[in-house]
């Protein structure tokens, strides 16, 4: 009536790996070094370019002469200082727009009331062109570096509080219902559910609002600024100094796809409870 | 909020009249009276779809915006144990099972309802490494440790082995003997129902069709009065005699 | 044929006089378009053989962008985009001067004055906060003014502040700095903006106007000898502004800038009337000056400005201005 | 040994409704209507500070001085027109960027090689600003509508591929593994999981694409426009018209918040699938 | 990728020396061997955590990026109802039950499995207005409806009833003997393996420990065959007497 099947005998037993072999529909596995691939050709097509002159040099400096203006800004025109004061007023802006960014969100991602007087502002503000609003904010905060910094922090207020908001939105109702159950009040709310929640928002808003911080820089520092990369290449832009403009360009770029590349790592630490199609 | 029925026992939950739909064309609860004493251990079995969820959800004050009507009276501490596991991706094991806990000894006694589940060393595994039963006593040790007043249970043991099943139903006598929490508790396990509850309701239909007490002296599965219970309650399932 | 370049000329040769036909210049000089356009000036162009291809770009560094991608041959400017042109690397030739009759009853830039600060003279810059805006035609007219009122940089505040926009206004409203210059035609918006505001003359000549090109456009035979025609009609359309202000003022103020049509004349009453000088000889002095000054103080090579004009074109301007030709001082 | 337990005599058959109440931590109902109270307020907010003079019009306008403005530069200056000219221009780069954004982020999203080519270059023309580029669209493509019709594209490109690129991998893994099992093709892949998994992610970048090519008008309006909003903001900012110059504004406010709103209300619609804290 | 043993029957799953593992401490399979003919039924059960997702996701193929190694041989189509029921919450019940599907007639079979898993009338409902149980069922439409070689269903009767546990119980048989494909079907029910299965192996410390074929000419639950085979499991999954 019942038999005990025995083992069959001929166990094969290699450590030979033979596995179910599936099409692969994600992106798979992550190449290594793959962060350098694309910076590494885009730099190898625009050094091709300039070589064979498909890129006119009045249109985009060479690489090699790019490094030697940058050799040239650093020795002769304190291109050090430059960095260092945007690098100030960016990272200072920065952190006043992200917290502010980040309160608002919760503020207006929690409560419906909350939301219609946050959100409505912001909205508009996002609309309208900053260029436009400096007249503004020299009235009300003068030409000095306070005029920067807030002007900074209210570019990169925006996209993170869009996408907070968004990601605090998007965090599924069955957490809340969670929590609800659980007994806890608005703080530990925010703190166990909202923001772990709505971090992976947060970090892509944090990728925008970096790279605001830096784009910020070219229009604040053509106010009553003495240094900044921003100031650098509004000079050279007047002075048509391309070779100048471009070294800025490159500073830009690599600032912004580092600080980018720093997100993203950061982002795949801490957002290491995720099994996504990233993985 | 707690209601208080004057009388020897005092009612935990009472609920009359419980109407709720989710659609225009016909109730999921058409009418529901229920009541459970303090202390007292109700099994809510029903065929798949009839509305445990529902009726669960009500209770713990989780359907907002569902349509219907009636009255329901809770005790204050309420604590769930939701059909999915419900764990937070992005916290550890023995944070999910505190989170909310108060008290300095909090993370001791997480510690403590993580082994009774048989869970323990895996404290910080991520809820994405553990396997589905793995995940469901994960589940039951957040509710067990917060010691309520009500315990709301919708299939807590469903993905359970039978052994591990019959440790999970002695622990939860043993916190039941010792907290004296009212509790209602799904499952489509008759056996479980008898072998864990004070009474034992069948919903259908949208009320409470079924409501009797086990009043077993022995509740071994072999014994005399096991098997009656079980033969009425598979009956008013409609399960027919050669399936049991 | 528009993508064919004609014969390359020596800048020595003489213009040609006939324009093969399909000939097409690119064109940013709107102010010009307009009145070309209004006068029906556009027939003798058409006649010619000429074809223009109008593009709205006006100012120094939009034209050289321009310049650098051959997207076009000349623009109207004043005297400073030829003089950085040429110290980054574009060579441009100046086709086209005029002045204004009476540079120091209309300037073109005066120097705005912050509510509240006094400047009655060039003598009381000394101390005060002074918007600069080192490639612009703004800035080199602060270093003009200071050499004229005797003062060196050592002697104001140079806050850098980029001239877009209202942006001088905004900070001299906001006293964010003492002194900016700013449009003359805007004077009276800045006095109504903010009471107590006020505006001194700069003394000093700021009218230079030219129309450069891209050499390399001045030396295809073709596109030379449809220069040679444009720059006799632009001639006369200059001339012809004089005398229909109000013509003037609807085609462009009016209708291509969008002012209402008090703002629009009152905008051509301050620009003043335009004339065109006999020679270039004393234009080409002014702009001389006017690079070595940027030259010591901005630290640019010196420069031969001799370089950047291409003289040919001043008989064909003094033969089609005929006897309203200017000369003198006003030149 | 079992008893049936009748149903208690004292049965309210009442249509009361007395439900568990719990302390909500969610936001709540939507309010109805309050899409307008933001900008209600802003208005409101405004107007108070014109009518007091608490902002003087010297740095903004008063509201009701912008609707003569507004007035007269419709009558007398085709602000129709204007709005045309810049509505076309938006709208097509608008769709030339969402549909290159979109592609480029499937490709890069489920392709570590293409990830490895696309997103670099991608990253590092974010981090630029566009005003530096123009010199080179100019080169490429003219200063005629081609070249303000590709920078929009571009400007507009880089938010929907972030945020289709980051939305798509996010996308729970479990549904890719399903997918693997199910057998299908990598369309099918793209069709049923990919695209409506990435949905809200693009949505989210839609939002910021549609603002951002307005802003992108303000930029490639200053070359060879003759009509356009950017265009009639640059030259009242050249004659000091600060009302003109808020009318601008205002049409950006409007046009913005129209936009951003229509999104999300789209996105309402099309997610109904999610029950998030939104509900 | 089917592998073909010569002989009479033909060989559907051929699993040698299988191990997995999640870290370093000690493996979840640990050399596991398993041969399932075409056709053949195997009921899988073991304790929770024991590693019986781990086996369904090797033979899937879903297993990458795990450590360990080992020989798999399965056919070209394989099904998988998995533990979670993983309907894709953007589509309809519908929709996801065709999902993949070719064939003019794939909507009509899409209804027709709904139909018979007792879903008719839900087919434009979204996932999450479904019971928990009703979202197996969906599950195990989208699984049957492939008619698949080889189906790896994990726990999908968990969140059923008695009653429409048995009426899916059918389902599959029927299902099975239409289109015998090989079944690896995991459950904690003793019970039901012996209902369905004919060979019942149980996976213990990482390989299987007991493997037994189910010679029953009766299948109901009264015969005698039946009560001794039950035992017998309940003995090895180590479940004392009395709670049986
Ligand atoms: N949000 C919803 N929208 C629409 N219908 C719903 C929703 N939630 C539940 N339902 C329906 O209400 C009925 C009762 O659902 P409920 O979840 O209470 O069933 P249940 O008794 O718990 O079933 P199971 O044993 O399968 O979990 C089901 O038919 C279900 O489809
Ligand atoms: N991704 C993972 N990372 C780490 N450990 C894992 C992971 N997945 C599974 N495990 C562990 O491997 C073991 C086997 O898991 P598996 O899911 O196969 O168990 P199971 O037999 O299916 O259990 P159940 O009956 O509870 O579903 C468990 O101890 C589990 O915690
Ligand atoms: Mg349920
Ligand atoms: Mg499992």
């Amino acid at each position: 009536m019942t038999t005990t099947v025995h083992a069959p005998p001929d166990l094969e037993k290699s450590t030979d790996d033979r596995r179910v072999v599936r099409k692969r529909l994600g992106p798979g596995k992550r190449i290594p070094f793959a962060f350098w691939i694309g910076p590494a050709l885009f730099l190898a097509v625009w050094a091709a370019g300039s070589a064979t002159g498909v890129i006119s040099p009045a249109i985009l400096t060479a690489p090699w002469d790019v490094a030697i203006a940058f050799q040239d800004q650093w020795v002769n025109h304190d291109l050090l200082g430059n960095i260092l004061s945007s690098l100030q007023r960016a990272v200072i802006g920065l952190a006043l727009g992200v917290i502010t960014g980040a309160v608002l969100a919760v503020l207006s991602g929690l409560s419906r009331i909350g939301e219609s007087l946050i959100d409505g502002p912001i909205q508009i503000k996002r609309s309208v062109p900053t260029l436009a609003l400096i007249p503004l904010f020299i009235a009300w905060f003068g030409i000095g570096q306070e005029m920067k910094i807030v002007t900074i922090a209210l570019i990169t207020l925006v996209p993170i509080y869009v996408h907070t908001h968004n990601g605090l939105r998007s965090i599924d109702g069955k957490y809340a219902e969670l929590a609800e159950t659980i007994g806890i009040g608005r703080g530990e709310f925010i703190r166990h559910i909202v923001l772990p929640g709505a971090l992976p928002g947060f970090l892509l808003g944090m990728r925008f609002a970096v790279t605001s911080s830096m784009l910020g820089l070219v229009v604040v520092e053509q106010y009553n600024a003495v240094a900044g990369i921003g100031h650098m290449i509004t000079l050279a832009e007047q002075y048509g100094q391309t070779d100048v403009i471009v070294v800025g360009l490159v500073i830009y770029g690599v600032f912004g796809y580092c600080a980018d590349s720093a997100v993203r790592l950061t982002g795949r630490k801490v957002l290491a409870w995720r099994r996504t199609l990233e993985d | 909020m707690a209601s208080h029925v004057g009388g020897l026992t005092q009612t935990a939950v009472r609920v009359r009249n419980l109407h709720r739909s989710f659609s225009k064309n016909g109730g999921v609860l058409n009418g529901l009276d229920l009541d459970i004493a303090a202390g007292e251990f109700v099994a809510l079995i029903g065929r798949s779809g009839t509305g445990k969820s529902t009726l669960l959800r009500a209770l713990a004050g989780l359907d907002r915006g569902v349509a219907g009507h009636g009255q329901i009276a809770v005790p204050e501490s309420v604590s769930v144990v939701f059909q999915d596991s419900r764990l937070l991706p992005w916290k550890r094991i023995l944070d999910n099972v505190v989170f909310g806990l108060r008290g300095s000894d909090a993370g001791a006694r997480g510690r403590q309802a993580l082994a009774e589940v048989g869970l323990a060393g895996r404290e910080t595994a991520w809820p994405y490494q553990l396997s589905g039963g793995e995940q469901q006593r994960a589940a039951l040790a957040r509710s067990l440790v917060r010691e309520p007043q009500l315990l709301l249970a919708d299939e807590p043991f469903g993905a359970l082995d039978a052994l591990t099943r019959i440790r999970m139903h002695v622990l939860l006598r043993k916190l039941c003997e010792a907290h004296r929490p009212a509790v209602l508790l799904v499952t489509h396990d008759v056996d479980e129902a008898i072998v864990l509850a004070d009474r034992v309701i069948l919903l259908d239909d949208g009320v409470v069709r079924t409501d009797v007490r086990v009043d077993l002296p022995d509740r071994s599965r072999s014994s005399a009065g096991f098997a009656e219970l079980r033969t009425f309650l598979l009956d008013e399932l409609g399960v027919e005699e050669e399936n049991r | 044929a528009k993508d064919e370049a004609g014969a390359s000329l020596e800048l020595t040769s003489a213009l040609p006089d006939s324009v093969p036909s399909g000939t097409e210049l690119r064109l940013g000089d709107p102010q010009l378009q307009s009145v070309i356009q209004a006068s029906g000036l556009d027939k003798e162009l058409t006649d010619a053989g000429v074809t223009v291809e109008w593009a709205n770009i006006s100012g120094g560094p939009k034209s050289i962008q321009a310049f650098r991608a051959d997207k076009l041959d000349c623009s109207a400017v004043a005297d400073i985009p030829s003089l950085f042109a040429a110290w980054t690397g574009t060579a441009t030739k100046i086709v086209f001067q005029a002045v204004t009759i009476d540079p120091l009853k209309f300037p073109i830039y005066q120097l705005g004055v912050a509510p509240g600060v006094s400047v009655t003279s060039l003598a009381d810059l000394r101390g005060k906060k002074i918007a600069y805006s080192a490639g612009q035609a703004q800035g080199a007219l602060v270093l003009r003014v200071l050499q004229k009122a005797g003062l060196s940089q050592k002697d104001v505040t140079l806050v850098e502040l980029t001239s877009n926009g209202d942006s001088y206004v905004t900070a001299l409203g906001s006293k964010a700095v003492d002194v900016a210059p700013i449009a003359a035609a805007n004077v009276k918006i800045y006095n109504a903006k903010y009471p107590g505001a006020t505006a001194i003359n700069t003394g000093i000549r700021d009218d230079a106007s030219t129309l450069y090109c891209l050499t390399k456009s001045v030396e295809d035979a073709d596109k030379a000898a449809a220069l040679k025609a444009y720059v006799a009609v632009r001639t006369k359309a200059l001339l012809w502004a004089n005398e229909h202000p109000d013509e003037y003022a609807k085609a462009y103020y009016q209708d291509v800038q969008g002012l209402n049509e008090a703002d629009a004349k009152d905008v051509v009453a301050t620009d003043g009337n335009k004339g065109v000088p006999a020679t270039w000889d004393n234009a080409i002095k002014r702009l001389q000056e006017t690079a070595d000054l940027l030259a010591t103080e901005q630290n640019h090579e010196k420069l031969d400005v001799n370089t950047l004009v291409d003289r040919r074109f001043e008989k064909v301007q003094a033969e089609a201005a005929g006897a309203q030709v200017v000369t003198g001082d006003a030149a």
